[in-house]
């Protein structure tokens, strides 16, 4: 079996189904645009605002703040990605056309998610730039301290949890019941259980909301909530949950009868 | 060629396939039957490697299915119809499988046009009907031009245009050297396909005998009769102690175990003129079903009709006159 | 009584019914047969109420569809086997339809019993085969104990045993005076169990007829001969007393003559007045597939001239041949000479001239095959 | 080969008589019932529900044993971050209610069954109605008398006022389903109906914050901050959000999913009613 073929074959699958176009265009349009309405809204308030939060204020991560809304867009492709092979049946075509789970795969998780982070960069880079012509006097450059990582990390941040959602996705083996899981638990679950004083600390753990640091260049200290990691640490924790989720569904796919 | 030694599959405490051995042989079309549950799908599946073996081996050409660089180039099969991307068209459909073992992608044009869906090959797949999605299963089935083709219920949901083309398919691929695998519940069309017989019950091997063997051991047969002189020939039947039944309303005569050359000479010895002389065979369905009887999975019970009507020519009493044939062929089973 | 007027129906530009007329009368089993996209589908669905007819309209036992006081016990359908939730018990399936018009629970169990799924009632349809999903769409059909039943494709996915089982169910049910509409691809499966026949190609009626006269009008039978022994001369002077007589001849593989244009009465005499014996006289009816294919032929949707599969069924007889003319079929004297040849011998006209190795290849597996004089 | 012919000839006509008579809704009722019942993902969406309310709501009331850390909500109030979330799981019941129909193919079944669709959508919107409606005030009753009984406090309260402003919330929670029904009904796929329910769930505290950017459309972003699902719950709970003063009644948000949901059940009717299956 040779493994070019199988990412042509990956690449193939990927671009010739709309729902590809669909969920990452919406991705981006939704990040940059979100972003931008947030960044026009922040300059036009700044001073209404009150001290600490003018202290506080992260020109970088407030112009990828549409992410927050964006990975949505992100995670359903990344669940229909894996999930459609189940859900028409194409999973034991695809299998009888390469029988390695191994080689299959790698081929799938590889070409999906260097599309996603192709978007993603292409998405952070933009939404930055963007934001920051809209912050006016409030914007940051990119070459200040952290605001390359943060951008950098903002296109690693979409790839990561398209990744999380494939793996997932591979051990459901049900777009439904991926999706159902994951889109509460990253904008229902993790939001509330992050606003709780008792449960905040779990809530640091989950993958979007440690992954999110990285986007972040200033420390979040006045508020008192400084999550322990710092940003390629809560990077860590998200790719962490990424491998376990892929190393799930592998072990899934080899076991299970397709 | 594929060659099962020894596959079982059990699913929890139930035994789907059992120890179950047999080759495929190329050049003829090999017939795979038995009854809803008898296992016949889980071991296609695992001719493929979709479901694990719990113990036995399964190798094409040789090798397990797992170890071929390239299997579509080896072994085509047709599982599912709809087993594909709904929201791809079916020219890109076959081409992701194509690439993924490098097969040129003119030959995804080729194998349209051989199953005639080049009209919509840019056509979203979800569209298709039943029988537009089993043509694009057979095209991909034939992409890799593959030595070995394996097809699960390939009729399904054709029309009888369609089902005449596949038919003559796969007895084609079959005469180029191939071996092909099908399997069916329509009697009538593996008589009309199948040289090759492989008959399974509740995962066991029952049968793996060539198609006119196989109805000769399960099956009776016997010569019909019909002559002017009906009374002279019974007659003469009865002198040379050879058992006929005459049919109720056709006015023919029925002969168990004597072959109609023998007759045809007894006939033309007595100068008794026949209007009639042909050797009958019991179809595929009635040696089918008495091979069967006893490892069907869910029996119905037949809301009155009496057990008749197996084989091609008899009906129940009630049926309209053309069923009217010969039922003394057909009150098989039990 | 299923009556449709005048039915049409268009979506957008294209028609796919097209002022169909035609009434299904009770008491029979009638086939609805056409090629892919003829509309069978369409017409099945406006017949219970799911498609509006553009124009033109349909009626059961006088009344629409959607008028009719107590739709399942007038009324049974299978369209779809795979029309259930599966994740609900096959019981429970049952019993919410049958709930919709207060069926009592009791019938449910029975239907269950009658299709043979009653060990498995209580089991998701999720898990379930095509063929147990074909039983329970068909105990669906049966729950209001209806006068009209249709089934659409009802033998799709069923083994052997439970093809016989549905051919004897529909019989049954049009014995006992019910109207049975059934469609189905399969011709073998339709000249088994239908008796009257609505053939329809590209939205508009082709025929409407009994089976009998559909498989007389559209196709003719022949008579297979064998000479004694391997006799040479006998065999060339038997056919040429049979081109003389009318008939026109062809010759198999084994040796045997395949006649057609002659009765076997007339065979028989003139193989006696050239004093030839015969080991073999046998009438074979063409089949309804052969007759299907004759009369839709224009009307296949899916098939292309340039295509490469025209080749593979070229040598069949859809080029009406010369002989035809003279429709020897009708004259076919001995009644019980009506019943399908057994499926060994069914498709075999369509291998009928052209080639040889073709017949050779399936001659092991006719019912009359030469192994019998071994 | 068929087996022995265990029962007696059909027709089974004299035991029992089957009723002639037309149907009524009742039997659609009846049938809509057993749908629900027997199948997992109402147990799964009600089961989610129960636990989101109930579960987050006793942690809550847990965390909320300090009466001073809010300006005294009353006792259901804990069950209201339960319900933002579990309302997802109301919804989807109710797409899921009649898209699964369409989506398996069902529907033809069932409309082959009984004609008259309305009888059949009727008795869709009132069993699902009252089977959210029950789940969804029980799970709130659960949180509200378990807060009365830990939370010994003189400023917790719960008044026949405030019990009655909680039945509100769970009328509310399921109107919102029964929208989804509605929406579920018109586009016939899953998907797309919880999609468009998300959207109409989540988004306009979104879209209105945005618009009260530019000054001219200030008022309009308003106005929809104040009018939408969780906004109302909220209210509804006796957690009044503070940003926008000027909140409108309990009757006011009531009315108006009312009216939405009233909408899109006449179109529903409208659509089925008339639509090829």
């Amino acid at each position: 079996m040779s493994f070019p073929a199988v990412l042509r074959s990956e690449w193939t699958k990927i671009r010739t189904v709309a729902s590809t176009v669909w969920t990452l265009a919406a991705a981006a349009v939704v990040t940059v645009g979100m972003s931008a309405l947030l960044c026009v809204f922040l300059n036009s308030q700044f001073e209404n605002m009150p001290k600490e939060q003018q202290l506080a204020f992260d020109p970088t991560a407030s112009s990828f703040a549409g992410m927050s809304l964006g990975q949505a867009a992100v995670i359903v492709f990344g669940v229909l990605v894996v999930g459609t092979e189940y859900s028409t049946g194409m999973i034991r075509t695809s299998l009888a056309a390469v029988p390695r789970r191994g080689s299959f795969l790698a081929g799938k998780l590889l070409v999906a998610t260097a599309l996603a982070l192709a978007v993603g960069l292409v998405t952070s880079f933009v939404s930055f730039f963007t934001g920051q012509a809209l912050l006016g006097e409030h914007s940051i450059g990119i070459g200040e301290p952290n605001v390359l990582r943060a951008v950098f990390g903002a296109g690693l941040y979409m790839a990561v949890i398209a990744l999380f959602a494939m793996g997932l996705t591979m051990v459901l083996r049900s777009s439904m019941l991926a999706l159902g899981i994951l889109l509460p638990f990253v904008f229902l679950l993790s939001p509330i259980l992050g606003s709780v004083d008792a449960t905040q600390k779990v809530a640091y753990f989950f993958p979007n909301v440690a992954g999110s640091r990285i986007m972040q260049t200033v420390p979040a200290v006045l508020d008192g909530s400084e999550p322990p990691y710092g940003p390629w640490g809560g990077f860590g924790i998200m790719a962490a949950w990424a491998a376990l989720a892929v190393v799930a569904g592998y072990a899934v796919l080899r076991k299970r009868d397709a | 060629m594929i060659e099962l030694e020894a596959l079982t599959k059990r699913f929890g405490a139930k035994t789907a396939v059992d120890n179950l051995s047999f080759q495929v042989k190329p050049g003829v079309v090999t017939g795979f039957l038995g009854p809803n549950g008898a296992g016949k799908s889980t071991t296609m599946r695992m001719m493929l490697d979709l479901d694990n073996p719990t113990s036995g081996t399964v190798r094409i050409d040789g090798k397990h299915y797992r170890d071929l660089s390239e299997p579509l180039k080896h072994i085509g099969a047709l599982l599912d119809a709809k087993a594909m991307h709904g929201g791809r068209s079916a020219y890109n459909n076959l081409l992701c499988l194509a690439q993924s073992n490098r097969i040129p992608a003119s030959r995804v044009g080729e194998v349209l046009d051989l199953v005639g869906l080049t009209a919509v090959a840019k056509k979203k797949s979800k569209g298709f009907s039943l029988g537009m999605g089993q043509r694009l299963g057979i095209a991909a089935a034939l992409l890799g031009d593959p030595e070995i083709l394996m097809f699960d219920e390939p009729v399904n949901g054709l029309d009888p245009e369609g089902i005449l083309w596949i038919r003559n398919l796969m007895k084609g691929l079959a005469g180029e050297g191939r071996t092909v695998f099908v399997s069916s519940h329509l009697m009538s069309e593996m008589a009309l396909t199948a040289d090759h017989l492989i008959v399974i019950g509740q995962g066991k091997l029952l049968a793996d005998m060539s198609m006119a063997e196989f109805i000769h051991q399960n099956s009776r047969s016997f010569v019909r009769l019909r002559s002017p002189q009906q009374e002279q020939l019974k007659d003469l039947l009865h002198a040379e102690g050879i058992a006929a039944a005459a049919l109720p309303d056709s006015g023919a005569l029925e002969v168990d175990g004597v072959a109609s050359e023998q007759l045809g000479e007894l006939a033309a010895r007595h100068g008794i003129v026949l209007h009639e002389l042909s050797p009958q065979r019991a179809s595929l369905e009635e040696a089918f079903m008495r091979m069967t009887a006893d490892s069907v999975e869910y029996q119905a019970h037949a809301p009155g009709a009496p057990a008749a009507g197996v084989g091609g020519q008899a009906g129940p009493a009630d049926a309209p006159a053309w069923g009217a044939g010969a039922e003394a062929t057909s009150k098989g089973g039990r | 009584m299923i009556e449709a007027v005048g039915l049409t129906k268009r979506f957008g530009a294209k028609t796919a019914v097209d002022q169909l007329s035609f009434q299904v009368r009770p008491g029979h089993v009638t086939g609805f047969l056409g090629p892919n996209g003829s509309g069978k589908s369409t017409t099945m669905r406006m017949i219970l109420g799911l498609d509006q007819p553009t124009s033109g309209q349909v009626t059961i036992n006088g009344r629409p569809f959607r008028e009719l006081g107590n739709a399942q016990r007038n009324v049974g359908a299978l369209l779809d086997a795979k029309a259930v939730h599966g994740g609900r018990r096959a019981r429970t399936h049952l019993l919410s339809i049958a709930q919709l018009s207060g069926i009592p629970e009791k019938r449910v169990d029975e239907v269950l019993a009658v299709v043979g799924l009653q060990d498995v009632a209580r089991r998701r349809t999720k898990g379930f085969s095509l063929g147990m999903g074909q039983r329970l769409g068909i105990a669906t059909a049966l729950l209001g104990d209806p006068r009209v039943l249709l089934f659409d494709e009802p033998v799709n996915g069923l083994d052997p045993e439970g093809i016989l089982w549905v051919r004897n169910l529909m019989r049954q049910l049009a014995s006992e005076g019910r109207t049975v509409f059934v469609s189905s691809h399969l011709m073998s499966e339709m000249a088994l169990t239908a008796d009257h026949l609505i053939v329809i190609g590209r939205g508009r009626l082709l025929a409407d007829m009994g089976t009998q006269e559909f498989i007389a009008h559209n196709s003719a039978g022949f008579a297979r001969v064998r000479a004694a022994g391997n006799d040479q001369d006998g065999r060339k002077a038997l056919a040429a007393a049979l081109t003389a007589a009318g008939g026109r001849v062809l010759q198999e593989p084994d040796g045997a003559l395949r006649v057609t244009g002659l009765e076997l009465p007339h065979i028989s005499d003139l193989a006696h007045g050239v004093g030839v014996r015969l080991w073999e006289l046998s009438p074979h009816r063409a089949s309804l597939e052969e007759a299907y294919m004759r009369m839709t032929q224009s009307s296949v949707e899916y098939t292309s001239t340039e295509d490469p599969r025209a080749e593979l069924w070229e040598p069949d007889p859809l080029a009406l041949p010369a002989w035809e003319d003279g429709a020897a079929a009708p004259e076919v004297p001995q009644d019980g000479f009506f019943a399908p040849p057994p499926p060994g011998a069914g498709g075999k006209p369509f291998l009928m001239p052209g080639s040889a190795a073709e017949l050779a290849g399936t001659a092991g597996t006719a019912p009359n095959n030469p192994e019998d004089t071994r | 080969m068929t087996g022995p012919a265990t029962l007696p000839d059909q027709p089974p006509e004299q035991d029992p008589p089957l009723p002639e008579t037309r149907p009524h809704l009742g039997h659609a009722l009846a049938s809509e019932w057993t749908k629900m019942v027997s199948v997992r993902s109402t147990l799964w969406t009600l089961g989610a529900l129960v636990l989101l309310v109930v579960g987050i709501g006793l942690l809550a009331v847990g965390e909320t044993n300090d009466p001073t850390g809010f300006t005294n909500p009353p006792h259901t109030a804990a069950a209201v971050f339960g319900l933002l979330v579990g309302q997802v799981a109301v919804i989807v019941l109710g797409v899921l209610t009649v898209t699964s129909e369409y989506a398996t193919g069902l529907i033809r079944t069932t409309l082959t069954a009984a004609p008259d669709r309305a009888r059949v959508l009727t008795a869709k919107y009132l069993v699902f109605a009252a089977v959210a409606f029950t789940v969804v005030s029980a799970s709130v009753a659960v949180v509200g008398i378990a807060s009365m009984i830990a939370v010994d406090s003189p400023q917790a309260h719960q008044t026949a006022g405030e019990w009655l402003a909680a039945l509100t919330g769970c009328l509310y929670i399921t109107l919102l389903g029964v929208l989804g029904l509605a929406i579920g009904a018109v586009v016939r796929h899953s998907a797309g109906a919880i999609a468009v329910m998300l959207g109409l769930v989540t988004l306009p505290p979104v879209v209105g914050g945005m618009l009260t950017m530019w000054d001219s459309l200030t008022p309009l972003g308003n106005l929809i901050i104040r009018y939408n699902a969780p906004v109302a719950i909220m209210q509804m709970f006796g957690l009044p959000t503070s940003e926008v003063g000027g909140l409108p009644g309990n009757w006011a948000q009531l009315a108006l999913i009312v009216a939405v949901a009233g909408a899109a059940v006449a179109g529903s009717y409208a659509v089925v009613g008339r639509r090829d299956v």
